[in-house]
C-alpha cells in the first residue's frame, strides 16, 4: 500500500469485521476508495471531519435521492473531493436476490467508490461516494435494473417496515405489503420534496416495534389486536413442567396484572380486559400464547430525534385500524396529517412539534378524529382549559 | 433520462421459496443457538436463519461473498436486518453449520439473537458527514471489538441495543437505546460573516437556534448573524442551516454516553435513554475510555438485573442514585436537565435512596 | 472556490454552480445558468417563478416554501420539474440568485 | 401604637400536660375506632384524641362551645388539625365517651381517622372572595352530607382527601387531592378601559397572562388593553393584578373535578390531581350533580381498589382509560393536556385497554 | 329573622355541621354577620360572587396580614359593605388554651363580624369580616392578648408545621420548635412584604406529610431519617400470627422491594439500602416498625398552585439535614434563597417558576449545593448541555 | 366611588382612599394624603421616596420592586415604614398617587 495508515490499521485488528478492511479492499481498485481511506485517516489524525457542509446535486425530475458532499482538502484527495451519496430505496423488508444484489455492486462498481452501507438508518441500501458527473448515468442504470432511489430533504423518506409476515409468527398485519403500497403509493412525494421538513413512515407488525417505528417515525404504524390473545394451556403446562419459572418470570412482569397462575389447576389465567398487549408472555413463550387473530394496528404520530424542539417519541392517534389493502384509510390519515402540517409549519418544524405548538386538540378536529382516554397516559392536571 | 417512480423493486421478487409457502403461516419459533433461529410454519415448516454480523460500511466485494453463501445454501436469497446484520435463511437444518462456517471464514460472526448484544445502530460519521463530531464506523469497531462475547453469546438477562450518533442530529435513534453514544461538539459555531451573506437565509438561521441564541448582526453594514454563546448549547442547528457557521473542533468535540432507552411496548412503555456520561475526548482509533465505561455498564447490568430485563427497565427498579453509585460515574450539574421539559425530571418525593 | 464566466462576467460559483455574489446577479447571469440547468430557453413560466424566488428572497430573506411557490404562482410542483429538471431547489433557486437552499437533505 | 413583631403564642403554653410529659416520646398509636386515636409513649401513658368534624366556618360562640368541653375533659386545652378538624386530648381513657356525647349534641361527629374521608379543605368562596368561580363553603356542605357516612366510619381501601377551591388560585391545595372540586370561568375578562387606567398596572398586567392573550389597546389614546379572546383560558390572573378585568358570571362559571392526587410520599410519590369532568355549571345551594359524580366515583373506588390504594394509586393500577369507562365519565378534548409540559402526558406506547 | 334566606336554609338541613346556622347564629347579635348572611344568599341567587377586588388596608407599621374586602351592593348590606379579614398567626401545631381562644372570641366579638375560619389553609385564624377603622385598635387588643398577624403579599407567609413530636411518634425532629423559631425570627419579613411575591414555608415530621407541605411551600421541609429503619421481630410476629396479610399488604407494596417475608423464620427481611423510607410499611405496622433513630429532614424548594406557570410539587434540594436549634443551616439557606430570588425574579414569578426560567444547575451553583443524583429523578434525556 | 377634597380640588378616590383620576395628581394633593396616612408633614425623604416612585410609574407604567425602592433611594425598609406607617405600598403608593398596588395579598 502506498497510502500510510496507521490509525486505521488499529481498526483492523480484534474479532469484530472491520469496515476499515473493507476500505482498504477497494481502495485497491477504486481510486476514490482510496482517498476515502487518506480523508479518514487524516480525520483520525485531527479529530474533525474533512467533510464540507452538503452541497445541492440530484438527477433530473427528483430533489431528493442524493446527499451532496465535497471533501475540504480536495487537493489532497481529488479523487473524493465530490463524493456523493445515493440512497437506494430498499426492497420491503430487506430481502434481496443474489441476483439483484450484484446488479447493484455492478453498477456502483462502474459508477462509484465501491462502498456501501448495507443499510442506511432510515433503511436505505446506501452507494456511498460519486461525482456529481456519474449521478445521473448511475440513476439511469439502477432504474434499468429496476431499483429507485429513497428520499431525502423535506420529503417523504424511504418507508421501512419489520419483516412482518414474512418470517415473524406475531405479526398481526402484512408489513410488507403495506410498506411496498404506501411506497409505490407516494413516489412523489418521496421524490419532489415539498413540505416544511422531513416526514417519516415506519411499520412494525407488533408491539416488539422491531423497527423502532415509535422512536423514529412521524406517522408510526404498529400492529396489535383487537380481540384477546390466545393460551394453549397445553404448552403452559410443557413449560412449566420444563422448570419455567412462569411466576417469577412471566406473571409478575405483566405490567398490567392480568396474568395470573393457577398452580392447583395448573392454568395459566388471563383477566382479558386487562391486558395492554404488551407482548411480553407471548415473546417468553413463543410455543403457547400467541396474540389474537383480529389483527390490525395502532397508528401513533410524532416520533423523531432531538431537532429542533428535543426528541419525542410517537403518540397514540388511533388506536385500532384495520389495516387491509387498499389501504383507503392510512392513505387519507396521511393525506390529511401533511395537507395541515404544509399549511401550518414553519421551516423544519415537524409534526410533533408543530402539534404542541397549535395543540393536539386543534389538530384532533381538523383530523376528525374522536378524542379518546387511549390517546394520553393521563388527562391534564392544570386547568388551563379553553372552552 | 430513464424511467423515474418507479419504486424499489417488488419485495415479492425477492423472498426466497422458503418464506413464500410460509408467508403469514407461522405458528412459534425457538432461539437455537446464538445466531440461529428456527421458525415453525402452521404447515409444519421448519425454517432456520443464520443471523451474521456485518461492519455496514463495506465494500461490493463484500456483497458478492455474502451472495456466494447465498446461491450455495440459500436459494439465491439474503436479507438484512433493521440493524443492519445478515440473515441466510434456509429450510434445509443442514444448511446451518455450513453457513456459519463460510461466514466465519469471511470473518463474520454468528450471533445477535436472543438475549445477546446485536448490531449497533450508526451512522456517518468521519467517513461522508459534515456534521459529525465523532466518528461512527470506529466507534463501532472498538465497541463491538470488546462486546464481541456477548453478540456471539445469549447470556445476558435480556438484549442490550446499542447505537451511536455522530452528533446530536441522532441519525442512530440514539435517543432510545439500552447504551447510546452520541457525537457532542462544545463549542460554539464561528461565524463567517461573508460566507453568511452568500449561502445563508438569515430568518432561517435565527429560527434554527432552540434556545434563541441567534440574533443579528447588530452592525447593520454587516449582513450577518452573531451568537451570544452563554447561550448557546453547541447543537449546530444553526450549522445545518447555515454552512457559514462550523462548530467542529479538535478539543471542543467528543462523545456523550446515554443509557436506559428502549422502543419496544414489552412490558414498560418505551423510554428515552439517559445521560450519563457528559464527555469523553474523542481517542481514535479505540476510544478507549468511552469503551471502558460501556463494558462496565454492561457488567454491572449482567451481574445485577433480573432476567428478561432490560437495561433502562433495571435502572428505574433500582434508581439512578443507585446506578450513578454502582457505576462509580460521577454525577455533575450537566445531568440534571434544563431544557424544556426539566422539571419534569426534577425529583418531587422524599423517596431516594443513598 | 471556483470562478466562471456568466452573463459574460466572470462570477464566483461555489461546487454546485450557486452564485456566491448574490448582488451581481441579473437576467444574462440568470440565462446563463438555466443553460447549465436544462432550462433554456426560458419562457414566460420560467420567469414567472424565477422572479417570484427573487423578489421573495429579496423581501423576506429566505426562499418561499414549496406550497407558498405553487400557490402563488399557480404553477404545480409536476410542472415545475418539466420547467426546471433540477427542481426547485437544485434548478430554480440557483437560477434565481439564491443561497443555496441547506437544511435537510 | 400597639406592640409589633410579637410573633404567635409559644406553642408551650398551648399543650395540654398529657402531651408535655410525653413530647417526643411516642411509641405507637392505635385507631380506637373511628374518631378516636390512642397514642402510647416509651414512659407507658396512654393518650386518647377525639376527633371531630368542624364546618371551619364558624362564629366565636362556636368556639365558646368547643372550650367548655375541652375545659371539661382535657385540662383546658385543644387542638386543630390541618383539615380544620377539632380535636379533643386526654389521657383519661373514661374521657372519651363524654367528649364524642357533647361534641355529639353541638352536632359534631366524630370521625375523621384511618380509612375516612375527613373535613375538606377548603376556601373562601362567595363568603368573602373576589375571585370566586363557585362558593366554597355550601360546596363542602353538600358534599360532606352526603359523605358523612365515610366521616365516620373507615371503611374504604384507605383514605379520601377532599378538597374544594372556589377558583383555579387553588387555595385549597386542590392539585393534589384525591377528589378535587374547583371553580372555573369561562368567559374572558371583561376590560373596563377607564377603571384600567386608574387602577391597573398595563405592563403587569400584560405580563400575568399565561398564555399572552393580553396586549395594549393598539389606539394609542386608549391607555388600556385589550384581550384576545381566543387565547384566554379564563385563569383570571389579570383580574388578580388589574381590577378592571372581571370574568365572574353566572353562566360561565362552575366547577371542575380532578381527581387522584396525593401528597404523602407512602409507596408512590406524590401526584397531582387530574381533570375528570371538565365543567358543571353551580347548582347553589346543593350542587347535586357534583355530588353525585364524587359520590360514585367514591363507590367505584370502594368496590374496586385493593386495601391501602389510594384514589390515584388504584387509577394508576387500572389505567385512565378504564377509570373512565367504569364511571361513564365522557371522555372530551378538553382532558387532553395543551398546556406547557402537555406533550407528557400523551400516550407513548401501544399499550392501552379498552 | 328577618333575613329571608330559602337557598341557604337549605344547608341547614343534613348531618354534617352547618356553616349557615353558624351565620346565622351571629346574625341574631351582629349587624355584620347579618348582612354577610344576606350576601351570601344573594350570591346563591345570582351565581356571583359579590365581593370586589381587594382593597388595601392594614394596621400601622406592617404591610401584611389584612385581606381587605369591600361588597359591591354596599347600599344593601352597608354593615358589611367593608368587611375585612385578618390573618392572625396561630401558634404552632394549632395547640390552644382555652383560655387564650376565648380571648381571641372576646376581640373578635368586640371588633369583627364574630364569624372565623378556624383556619386558613395556610394556617392562620382567620379573623373574617370588620372595618376599615376597626382594624388598628383589633391589632392592638390581639398582641395584648398575646397574638399577632401573619402573612399576606409578596411576603413570608405564616410558616405551618404537623403535630409532630407533640403527639406523633414518627416525627424524626421537633416540628413545632422549628416552626416557632422560624416564625420568630422572620417576623420582619412575615409583615413587611419585599419580595416578588409570596413564599411559604411548612415543615412535616416524616414523609407521610401531614401538612402537604410538597405540594404547597415554596421551602418544604420533610422529616427523614439517615439510618435504618427499626423493626421488632417479635411485633411483626404479632401481627402475622393475629392474620395480619403481611405478604399483600406490605411486602408487595413496598415501593423498592425492599423487604422480605420469610415465612420459614417468620422474620421480615429489610435490604436496608433498597429502602426509600416512603413510610408504608411502618404507617401498617405501627407497633412493630419505626423510622430510624438519625432523623433529620429532606428539604424541597418549589411546590406551589397553578398560577402562572401551572402547578409545581417541591423539588428535592438537601437530600439530608439535621435540624436542630439554632437551626442556623436553615436559616442561611432560607437568607440564600430569598436573595437570589429576590434579585432575579420577575414580579409574582415564585422560586420555582424562577429557577425552571434560569436553570436548576445555575441556581445550584449560587447556592453553593454540589449535585447529587438525589436531586433528580433521572438525568436529561436531552443532549442541549451547556458546557 | 367617593368623592373627597384633595389639595384643593375635588378628586374622586375608592375606598382605600387611592385617587381615580392620576393625572390631577400634585404635590398638594399629596401632602393632604399623606395627613390621612400620618405620614406629615412630609421630609425631603418622604419627598425622595415619593418622587423616586412617581418618576418610576411614569417611567415604566408600574410601581418598582421593593428591592429596586431600597436601593435607589438608599432607604431601607424599616426606615420607610418610619417614614410611612402604611408601607411603600398602602403608605407611600398612595400618596405618590399611584394604582393600588394589586397582585398578592
Ligand atoms: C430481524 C429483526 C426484524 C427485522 O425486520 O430486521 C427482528 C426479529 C425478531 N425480533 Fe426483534 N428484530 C429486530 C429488531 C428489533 C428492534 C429494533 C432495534 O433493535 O433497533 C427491537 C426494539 C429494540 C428496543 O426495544 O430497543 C426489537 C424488539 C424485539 C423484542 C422486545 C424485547 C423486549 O423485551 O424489549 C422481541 C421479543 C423478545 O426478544 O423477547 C423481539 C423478537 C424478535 C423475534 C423473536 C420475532 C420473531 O418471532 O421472529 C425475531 C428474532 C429475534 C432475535 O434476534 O432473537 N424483538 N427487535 C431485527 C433484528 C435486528 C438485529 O439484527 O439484531
Ligand atoms: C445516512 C443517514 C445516517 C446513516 O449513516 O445511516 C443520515 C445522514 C444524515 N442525516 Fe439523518 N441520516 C439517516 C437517518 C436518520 C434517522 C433515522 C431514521 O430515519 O430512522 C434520524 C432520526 C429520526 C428522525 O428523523 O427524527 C435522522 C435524523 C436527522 C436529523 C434530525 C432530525 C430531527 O427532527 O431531529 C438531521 C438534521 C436535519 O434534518 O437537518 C439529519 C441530517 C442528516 C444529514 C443529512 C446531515 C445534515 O445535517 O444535512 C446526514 C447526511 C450524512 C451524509 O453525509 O451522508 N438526520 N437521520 C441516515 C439515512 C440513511 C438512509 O436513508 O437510510
Ligand atoms: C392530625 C394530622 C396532623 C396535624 O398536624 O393536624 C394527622 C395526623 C396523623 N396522620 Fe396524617 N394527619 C393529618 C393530615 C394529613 C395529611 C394532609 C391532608 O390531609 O391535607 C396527609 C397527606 C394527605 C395526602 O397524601 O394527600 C396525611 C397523610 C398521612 C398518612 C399517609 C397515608 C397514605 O397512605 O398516603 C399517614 C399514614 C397512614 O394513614 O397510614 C398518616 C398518619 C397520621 C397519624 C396516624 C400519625 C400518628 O402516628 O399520629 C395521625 C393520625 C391519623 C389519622 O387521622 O388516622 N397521615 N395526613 C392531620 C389530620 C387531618 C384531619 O383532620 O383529617
Ligand atoms: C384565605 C385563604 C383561603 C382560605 O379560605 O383558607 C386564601 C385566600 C386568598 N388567596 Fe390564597 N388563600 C389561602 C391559602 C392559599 C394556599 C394554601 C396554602 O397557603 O397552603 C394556596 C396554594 C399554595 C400556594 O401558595 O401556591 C393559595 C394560592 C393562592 C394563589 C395562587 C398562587 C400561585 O402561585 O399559584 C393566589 C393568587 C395570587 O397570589 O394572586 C391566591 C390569592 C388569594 C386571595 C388573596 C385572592 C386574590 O386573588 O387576591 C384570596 C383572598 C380571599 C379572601 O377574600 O379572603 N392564593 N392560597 C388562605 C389563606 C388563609 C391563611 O392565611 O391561613
Ligand atoms: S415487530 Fe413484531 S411482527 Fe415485526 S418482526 Fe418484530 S416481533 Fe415480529
Ligand atoms: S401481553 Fe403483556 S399485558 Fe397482556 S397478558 Fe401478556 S404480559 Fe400481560
Ligand atoms: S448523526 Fe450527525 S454527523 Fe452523524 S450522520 Fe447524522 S447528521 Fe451526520
Ligand atoms: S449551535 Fe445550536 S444553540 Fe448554538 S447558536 Fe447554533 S443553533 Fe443555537
Ligand atoms: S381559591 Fe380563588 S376564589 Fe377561593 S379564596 Fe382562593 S383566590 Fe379566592
Ligand atoms: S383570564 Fe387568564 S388567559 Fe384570559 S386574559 Fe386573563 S390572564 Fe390571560
Ligand atoms: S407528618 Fe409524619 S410526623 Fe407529622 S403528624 Fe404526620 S405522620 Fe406524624
Ligand atoms: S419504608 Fe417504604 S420503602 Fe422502606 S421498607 Fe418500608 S415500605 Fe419499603
Amino acid at each position: 500500500m502506498d497510502e500510510d495508515t496507521p490509525l486505521l490499521d488499529e481498526l483492523e485488528k480484534g474479532p469484530w469485521p472491520s469496515y476499515v478492511k473493507e476500505i482498504k479492499r477497494m481502495a485497491k481498485k477504486n481510486k476514490a476508495a482510496k482517498d476515502l481511506l487518506g480523508i479518514q485517516e487524516l480525520s483520525y489524525k485531527d479529530r474533525v471531519t474533512h467533510w464540507k457542509h452538503g452541497g445541492i446535486v440530484g438527477v433530473t425530475g427528483y430533489g431528493s435521492g442524493v446527499i451532496g458532499r465535497y471533501c475540504d482538502v480536495p487537493e489532497k484527495f481529488p479523487d473524493a473531493a465530490a463524493f456523493h451519496t445515493m440512497r437506494v430505496n430498499h426492497p420491503a423488508g430487506w430481502f434481496y436476490s443474489t441476483k439483484s444484489l450484484r446488479q447493484l455492486c455492478d453498477i456502483w462498481e462502474q459508477y462509484g467508490s465501491g462502498m456501501t452501507n448495507m443499510h442506511g438508518s432510515t433503511g436505505d441500501a446506501i452507494l456511498l461516494g460519486t461525482t456529481t458527473d456519474n449521478l445521473q448515468p448511475c440513476f439511469d442504470s439502477l432504474t434499468e435494473a429496476g431499483f429507485d432511489l429513497g428520499g431525502s430533504g423535506s420529503a417523504l423518506r424511504t418507508i421501512a417496515g419489520c419483516v412482518g409476515q414474512a418470517r415473524c409468527e406475531w405479526s398481526n398485519f402484512d408489513t410488507l405489503k403495506l410498506v411496498y403500497d404506501l411506497t409505490m403509493e407516494f413516489q412523489d412525494e418521496i421524490h419532489r420534496p415539498r413540505w416544511p421538513y422531513k416526514f417519516k413512515i415506519k411499520a412494525s407488525g407488533c408491539p416488539n416495534d422491531c423497527v423502532a417505528a415509535i422512536a423514529r417515525a412521524d406517522f408510526t404504524i404498529i400492529g396489535t389486536w383487537r380481540d384477546t390473545l390466545r393460551i394453549d394451556q397445553n404448552a403452559v403446562r410443557n413449560y412449566v413442567d420444563n422448570g419455567f419459572d412462569i411466576k417469577t418470570l412471566v406473571v409478575d412482569r405483566c405490567p398490567s396484572e392480568a396474568l395470573e397462575w393457577d398452580e392447583k389447576n395448573k392454568e395459566l389465567k388471563l383477566q382479558a380486559d386487562d391486558c395492554v398487549r404488551c407482548m411480553h408472555c407471548i415473546n417468553k413463550m413463543t410455543k403457547a400464547i400467541r396474540p389474537g387473530v383480529e389483527g390490525g394496528a395502532t397508528i401513533l404520530i410524532g416520533g423523531k430525534a432531538p431537532i429542533i424542539k428535543g426528541a419525542y417519541l410517537s403518540w397514540v392517534l388511533v388506536p385500532f385500524m384495520k389495516i387491509e389493502p387498499p389501504y383507503d384509510e392510512i392513505k387519507d390519515l396521511l393525506r390529511k396529517i401533511w395537507d395541515w402540517w404544509d399549511e401550518n409549519g414553519r421551516t423544519r418544524e415537524r409534526l410533533a412539534e408543530l402539534i404542541e405548538r397549535i395543540g393536539l386538540k386543534n389538530f384532533l378536529k381538523e383530523m376528525g378524529i374522536p378524542p379518546v382516554p387511549q390517546m394520553v397516559y393521563k388527562p391534564r392536571a392544570n386547568p388551563y382549559v379553553y372552552f | 433520462m430513464g424511467r423515474t417512480d418507479i419504486g424499489p423493486p417488488d419485495y415479492r421478487e425477492m423472498l426466497p421459496d422458503a418464506i413464500k409457502m410460509n408467508y403469514g403461516k407461522w405458528k412459534y419459533h425457538e432461539n437455537v443457538r446464538a445466531g440461529v433461529l428456527k421458525h415453525v410454519s402452521e404447515t409444519g415448516d421448519e425454517v432456520y436463519t443464520v443471523r451474521v454480523g456485518s461492519p455496514r460500511l463495506v465494500s461490493i466485494d463484500f456483497i458478492r461473498d455474502l451472495c456466494d453463501i447465498a446461491d450455495k445454501y440459500c436459494d439465491g436469497h439474503l436479507r438484512f436486518t433493521s440493524r443492519s446484520n445478515i440473515e441466510f435463511i434456509t429450510d434445509n437444518k443442514s444448511n446451518v453449520n455450513g453457513i456459519i462456517e463460510e461466514a466465519a471464514k469471511l470473518g463474520l460472526p454468528a450471533g445477535g439473537t436472543g438475549n445477546s448484544i446485536s448490531n449497533i445502530i450508526h451512522t456517518q460519521g468521519w467517513i461522508h458527514c459534515h456534521s459529525a463530531a465523532t466518528d461512527a464506523s470506529g466507534l463501532v469497531k472498538a465497541i463491538m471489538d470488546e462486546m464481541y462475547e456477548y453478540f456471539t453469546s445469549m447470556k445476558l438477562p435480556a438484549f442490550v441495543r446499542i447505537a451511536v450518533a455522530c452528533c446530536i442530529n441522532m441519525c442512530g435513534a440514539v435517543h432510545c437505546s439500552d447504551l447510546a453514544i452520541v457525537g457532542v461538539h462544545r463549542k460554539p459555531p464561528k461565524v463567517d460573516n461573508e460566507k453568511v451573506l452568500a449561502q445563508c437565509e438569515i430568518p432561517t438561521t435565527i429560527q434554527s437556534c432552540p434556545t434563541g441564541a441567534i440574533r443579528r448582526n447588530p452592525d447593520p453594514n454587516i449582513k450577518s448573524v452573531v451568537v451570544r454563546e452563554d447561550l448557546c448549547m453547541y447543537c449546530a442547528n444553526c450549522f445545518t442551516v447555515c454552512p457559514a457557521m462550523p462548530l467542529a473542533d479538535a478539543e471542543g468535540d467528543g462523545v456523550a454516553i446515554y443509557v436506559g432507552g428502549k422502543v419496544s411496548n414489552a412490558r414498560k412503555p418505551p423510554m428515552f435513554s439517559r445521560m450519563v456520561v457528559p464527555f469523553l475526548p474523542n481517542t481514535p482509533p479505540r476510544w478507549t475510555e468511552v469503551v471502558d465505561v460501556l463494558k462496565k455498564i454492561v457488567e454491572i447490568y449482567a451481574g445485577s438485573a433480573k432476567k428478561y430485563e432490560r437495561m433502562g427497565e433495571w435502572i428505574e427498579r433500582i434508581g439512578w442514585e443507585k446506578f450513578f453509585r454502582l457505576t462509580e460515574i460521577p454525577f455533575t450539574d450537566q445531568h440534571i436537565d434544563d431544557f424544556t421539559h426539566a422539571v419534569e425530571t426534577y425529583r418531587t418525593t422524599t423517596q431516594f435512596k443513598w | 472556490m471556483a470562478k466562471t464566466t456568466l452573463g459574460g462576467i466572470e462570477m464566483e460559483i461555489d461546487e454546485d454552480g450557486f452564485i456566491q455574489e448574490p448582488d451581481k446577479w441579473n437576467k444574462e447571469i440568470a440565462e446563463d445558468i438555466a443553460k447549465l440547468e436544462s432550462a433554456y430557453p426560458m419562457t414566460e413560466e420560467h420567469w414567472k417563478l424565477v422572479n417570484y424566488l427573487r423578489d421573495y428572497f429579496l423581501k423576506y430573506e429566505i426562499a418561499p416554501p414549496i406550497r407558498m411557490l405553487v400557490k402563488q404562482t399557480g404553477l404545480d410542483l409536476k410542472k415545475i420539474y418539466q420547467l426546471f429538471p433540477g427542481g426547485p431547489a437544485k434548478g430554480a433557486c440557483k437560477i434565481a440568485g439564491l443561497p443555496k437552499p441547506t437544511g435537510c437533505v
